[in-house]
């Protein structure tokens, strides 16, 4: 089993959303996080004054999936969020030990999905 | 920024010089003079905040403050323009081409005294007809926001306010509210601007929702926060006292009709939307309340002088139901992105009102004004006949302006702009924090 | 939906026969006008925007648009009600059943015309009277929202408010309002509705608290945007001045009193809840201070035409420190779940206001009334006489709608809805935005 | 809190055996009066909600609660302030130290009645002169909330409110205002509180903002809300018509030119901050234009009841242009923390104003008063001098009272303290929940 | 050490804090996401569009332990957690290599607790 | 390639940013979160009722590095945020299996910088 998070543009995420539902991906877990990439932030002012290096809103997936998913769900989160300007986010993937359906209390790779 | 001031300075020196009218204690009434004075910063209030919070609640988070600082800018920059050019171009009873657009008597507001005005408003000081005046000028340009939304850019927003007032707003004010205008004298009532400032706005905006085209996403957003919808709605309702009563142009009997149907007329098409919404949604909505009260207030608005209470509930429920299919199965249908509804509720409401007053107008609120119930049906052709006049004129208008700015300086945001917010793009700004 | 707009035409062609007395200009005071059309807007904006505010700040991010809707549907509901049934039924100086109801006199506005009433208010238009009036009729059972918060189903507090308006409201305030009032006669006094706002809507808030049951939460949650509960509270405390200082029903002496005695009221009240939360809990807090403030308005509501500064801060110190033990010590003692107090601040300050009138009532402000200081201990026995009368009115029927509606409709929603909030459950709709 | 509530018992007692002035009738003009009403209202407002809306919304989310607590408390304790010795102080005609302060003829507002005064506004009551100027010693203090924000103790800011109130603004109140007032007798002129507000609590701002020293964190920190303070600024801009056109003391052409000259300046003002915002940041921010609103608004304060329209685009705008480069580019250069500009846009505004009356004071308006530009130079030098007192008495008087605050009680929260955020930490409360 | 994620639904939050106070779980971080999960999301509806397949709000708790702490915090999770309705949500586990305490610079598991 | 997780004072965030960047980490992801540990949480009165056991705010910093930037982040993110009072927070490190630049589809260590 892995757990994959992915960093995207908030904007891309409707169209992340319908290929992970078209690569079979239908569990995730979002939340809104600040980014500092190598886009450049965007240069807020406040009474003139200047307020550079501002982090951008950026959203993130939490997507856990056994092993054969790991791929397409990867070709699927490209898919919905490369525009090929900077700021598109990264995708990252870790090993997880275990995955616990609260409701079931199933264990493993049943519980995943 | 030099030659602004400049021109500041030279406006000054000439305002100086002129010599205003001093007969200020005659006739002044003070009583209607205090409810125009309330009147005229009720309907200030309407534009900001409260459209402000009505429209900022429905768009994106990262759209929020643009849609603050175009109420905000309209709010600023009209007001200039209607002391400067507007007033005497809308409401001076010599006019440039009779019966269209005023001269320019009260440029500058010359001419204008602390005493009564001779023509408007004789209780009240001429000054105070003025500025309650300007603040309609202030609020339609400031309706159309809701049509392009969330994608216009702002300079050629500005731009678009500015011309549109000169060109649409002050002549189509001059027609039916200058004692001079061409459809004032052929009989067309509009009590507190069903036309000139419903119908006028509403075509507006439709034509800028089509002109300017659909917002760039895949599946329409939720509003970012609908309790300032819902918080500027009823701020709307309370504004619209001094809009409606306020017309009345006094303190009395009829300011007091006034008042009545226009909260009737609300609550009613509150009622309605809210019945709608029961049958087509299964629940009633929050958004679909706050919306059914403007769809009543504008259409009440041309008629608040006109109709008894009976009357204002029919108006108002009509006006509900008429609106509601027009935003939630019309517009869907024919699919241009009239993004907050500015058409959809104004200028149907408005449109509805406008031509309605002609059938229930009551020679007992006032007995000059009859519609087709109380044996006058010349009115209520009279009333379609103006309202037609003011759509094709503000329609056909408002083309050419969006076209003219769209060659020149381009009327939306690029794609990238809209995708990171007009907040960001347009003013360098953000609505609210995330991480402090 | 077919049905309710038969009855709206019905309606209609019935007022359209209807003749409107029409001596407009008699005896009409345009500042009297000017100073009650800006009262009774304030009034409104007390119900919405205001009361939305301080309520909707006080709950569960999951539950505002509930509370936003419930205040808002009552403004439409009510204003229509007002128009077709309750004004009539409230004020008619005939009645139906002698000193208990109005007759049907007024019904649909019938027979209330833009001259003045020779009843009420004789220097103002009727109809300004009349709606006037509606907009206490719109604030009372929105008050009652505070004490069934984040539980209760819409569609059976939709019925609610319609059934205790009829029952409860307007057989209430025509006691006591109308010349024709059996407590009126006794010689109860009510200034701005101390008896007939808040003790009224107090008790209701009580029952229904009890009556529908606590929430299911393990622990109390925080209020979910304490700004919006003071700048609600704010507003209240700036509409106030229209529901006591417009009390007066026209701009004089006797509603410059009633403004000064509201503001010092609520002042020394912010005053004494800040003093006793530094005393409890250590440091002065928003909320308890905005607490405060409804407690000490509540409290000057019934005596601001009656008493003079001095009594005020007693007044409103009183009451704060009354209200603080009810809420801080007596509600959790006790157990009830009068989730945002309505009971606790509303109520209890309205009785103590109501009798206390009976102590501070000065000749000096109107000579016609004077209470136990001023050597009239009669006066206190008549206010305690009067609110026992609606206390236990108010008790008996709020249980039996209460009983009603949860027989035929059930009172809160599902466990399950409770948990998800009201806003999805009841409206289908979020009030913010997550993530965008 | 018991003696508290002993002082309370005796206050009442000596205040039940006053005999109140009861020609209530003679003189009273409704319609001033009902103006009058509404404006005390407006000025109310513009304390709770608007500037708690305006400050409260460019503070972190973590000191928003005390920005809305300082704002709300100011209201309370300086109405109460203002019954028992403030408006004594400032407008007995009678003094304790003659040209200077007041006598305690009216304390507890004994001698106060529903009639009109023989001195002040003598259409309407006296009562309501009374609580309209107590609108304004309410919101001055509470202006000066901006310089200390987010790192002043609670308890040190109550102490230097009401300590400054009665050693610095009902003095100056005095001097200015009260026919026996010094500056008054010399002929200086304050329409609506160029000099006794926006002066007087800008200069204490900036010895505020130097006092305390700077907020400690690395690097600004964006406003939390921003469309609060946009709404706010609204508000304020609404409230602003009961402060200026207010100060006509009635419903007249004064009125309506105050009223008048007051949008037409701000307008202006938003247009100038805009155009240098183009200018130096590249993009017309939202927060500009309302701090562009403000310091139009501050300017116009003091000549709206003697300029005209002309003048006022002209006084809108250089305030706009002299205020954005104090704080744009002064203030940093100088380094003090005035953290939400109260100095830089109230001070600096309210200074240019206070002056320029002198240049553009036009008999047209008020006959008895002349400008610069009318062939009237004495009345600039006068203006100057009136400003300058009022600056050093209002600078050393503030050194004074915070070095003494200071010493006893200390200014600042702790670092630790400042750090979490003064709402949990002086308030034990938040303002928003983060998860529910 | 191990690292803990559990996603829940956000009226339970205070139902779990307190079984994992009595599991002797103290430390633990929140944040609010939203979930798209099995539940089927509640539709919205706006002026009349529908708005279906919206994400739901969930709570997120992160919770670092030693090995032997592993099943009491699972168990307390699912205690607090559970109401064998769909929506309930998931327990996910990982590998934790490191951990410090910025106070004291302590490290591994010392720093844990 | 390591990720991580480093939970701070919420009015660290710029010192903890400066050092970070000092030592030449500039892509971050951060997010606000609340968290109990061991410093007692704020005591809250709403109406004189007592709140206590509340969760207080944070930042929590996700950063993914190659295994020689991992000691320098971890001195940068101690230099930043320790004030040496409860409640600075700590910092979690797992192992990362994979990275992808969403931009350009890189893959691993490249893919983190
Ligand atoms: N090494 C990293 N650790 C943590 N977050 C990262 C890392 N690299 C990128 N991110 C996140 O991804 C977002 C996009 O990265 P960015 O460098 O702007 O885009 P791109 O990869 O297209 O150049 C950043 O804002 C940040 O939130
Ligand atoms: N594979 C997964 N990856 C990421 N998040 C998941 C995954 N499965 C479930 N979740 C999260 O858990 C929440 C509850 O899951 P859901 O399927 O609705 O409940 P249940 O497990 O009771 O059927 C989801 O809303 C989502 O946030
Ligand atoms: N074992 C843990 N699991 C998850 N989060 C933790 C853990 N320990 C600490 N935290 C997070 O770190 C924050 C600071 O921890 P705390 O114990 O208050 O500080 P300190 O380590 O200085 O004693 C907590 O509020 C919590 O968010």
């Amino acid at each position: 089993m892995k757990l994959i998070i992915a960093i995207i543009q908030p904007h891309r995420l409707e169209e992340v959303k319908d290929e992970l539902y078209h690569a079979g991906i239908n569990l995730i877990t979002v939340s809104e996080v600040l980014g500092h990439g190598r886009q450049k932030g965007v240069t807020e002012y406040y009474r003139g004054t200047k307020e550079s290096g501002n982090l951008l809103r950026k959203i993130r997936l939490e997507i856990a999936v056994n092993e054969e998913f790991v791929e397409p769900t990867i070709k699927a989160l490209i898919k919905g969020a490369k525009t090929g300007e900077v700021g598109d986010g990264k995708i990252f993937v870790y090993d997880l030990n275990e995955c616990i359906r609260i409701r079931t209390e199933e264990r493993g790779p049943n519980a995943i999905g | 920024m030099k030659r602004f001031k400049f021109l500041l300075l030279g406006i000054f020196t000439l305002l100086s010089q002129l010599v205003f009218s001093q007969d200020v204690t005659s006739k002044i009434n003070s009583g209607d003079t205090a409810w125009m004075l309330i009147s005229t910063a009720l309907v200030m209030f309407m534009t900001a905040p409260a459209l402000a919070l009505f429209y900022g609640g429905l768009v994106k988070r990262k759209n929020v403050l643009n849609i603050l600082m175009q109420c905000f800018i309209t709010l600023a920059v009209v007001s200039l323009l209607w002391v400067i050019c507007g007033y005497t171009l809308s409401f001076s009873p010599k006019s440039l081409i009779p019966g269209f657009i005023g001269n320019f008597d009260f440029a500058f507001l010359k001419n204008v005294g602390l005493g009564a005005s001779d023509t408007y408003a004789t209780t009240i000081p001429h000054l105070l007809f003025v500025i309650y005046q300007g603040m309609f000028a202030v609020i339609t340009p400031a309706l159309i926001i809701g049509a392009f939304a969330e994608r216009m850019k702002f300079s050629s927003f500005l731009i678009f306010v500015i011309v549109w007032c000169i060109f649409v707003y002050f002549p189509v004010a001059h027609w039916i509210w200058s004692t001079d205008g061409w459809l004032f004298k052929l009989g067309v009532v509009d009590f507190a601007g069903g036309i000139v400032v419903h119908i006028n706005a509403g075509i507006a905006s439709l034509v800028a929702a089509i002109m300017i085209g659909k917002r760039k996403y895949l599946k329409p957003t939720p509003p970012h926060n609908l309790t300032f919808t819902m918080f500027g709605a009823a701020m709307l309702w309370f504004g619209w006292f001094g809009f409606n009563a306020g017309s009345a142009l006094g303190a009395n009997g009829l300011a007091a009709n006034a008042f009545v149907v226009t909260n009737t007329a609300a609550a009613a098409a509150v009622v309605i939307w809210f019945i709608l919404d029961l049958f087509f949604v299964k629940k009633p909505t929050m958004l679909g309340s706050a919306t059914g009260a403007i769809a009543g207030l504008a259409a009440i608005t041309p008629a608040a002088g006109f109709v008894d209470v009976g009357a204002s509930i029919v108006i108002g429920a009509a006006s509900s139901l008429i609106c509601y299919f027009m935003v939630v199965f019309v517009k869907n249908k024919i699919g241009y992105d009239d993004a907050l509804d500015a058409f959809g509720v104004h200028g149907i409401g408005g449109i509805f009102g406008s031509i309605i007053v002609g059938v229930f107008a009551s020679p007992l609120i006032q007995s000059a004004y009859s519609g087709l119930l109380f044996g006058n049906p010349k009115q209520l052709f009279i009333q379609v006949f103006g309202s037609v006049v003011v759509i094709v004129y503000s329609l056909v208008l408002t083309i050419i302006i969006f076209k003219v700015i769209d060659i020149f300086m381009g009327l939306r945001v690029s794609e990238k702009e809209e995708a990171m917010g007009l907040d960001i793009t347009q003013h360098n700004e953000r609505g609210y924090t995330v991480i402090e």
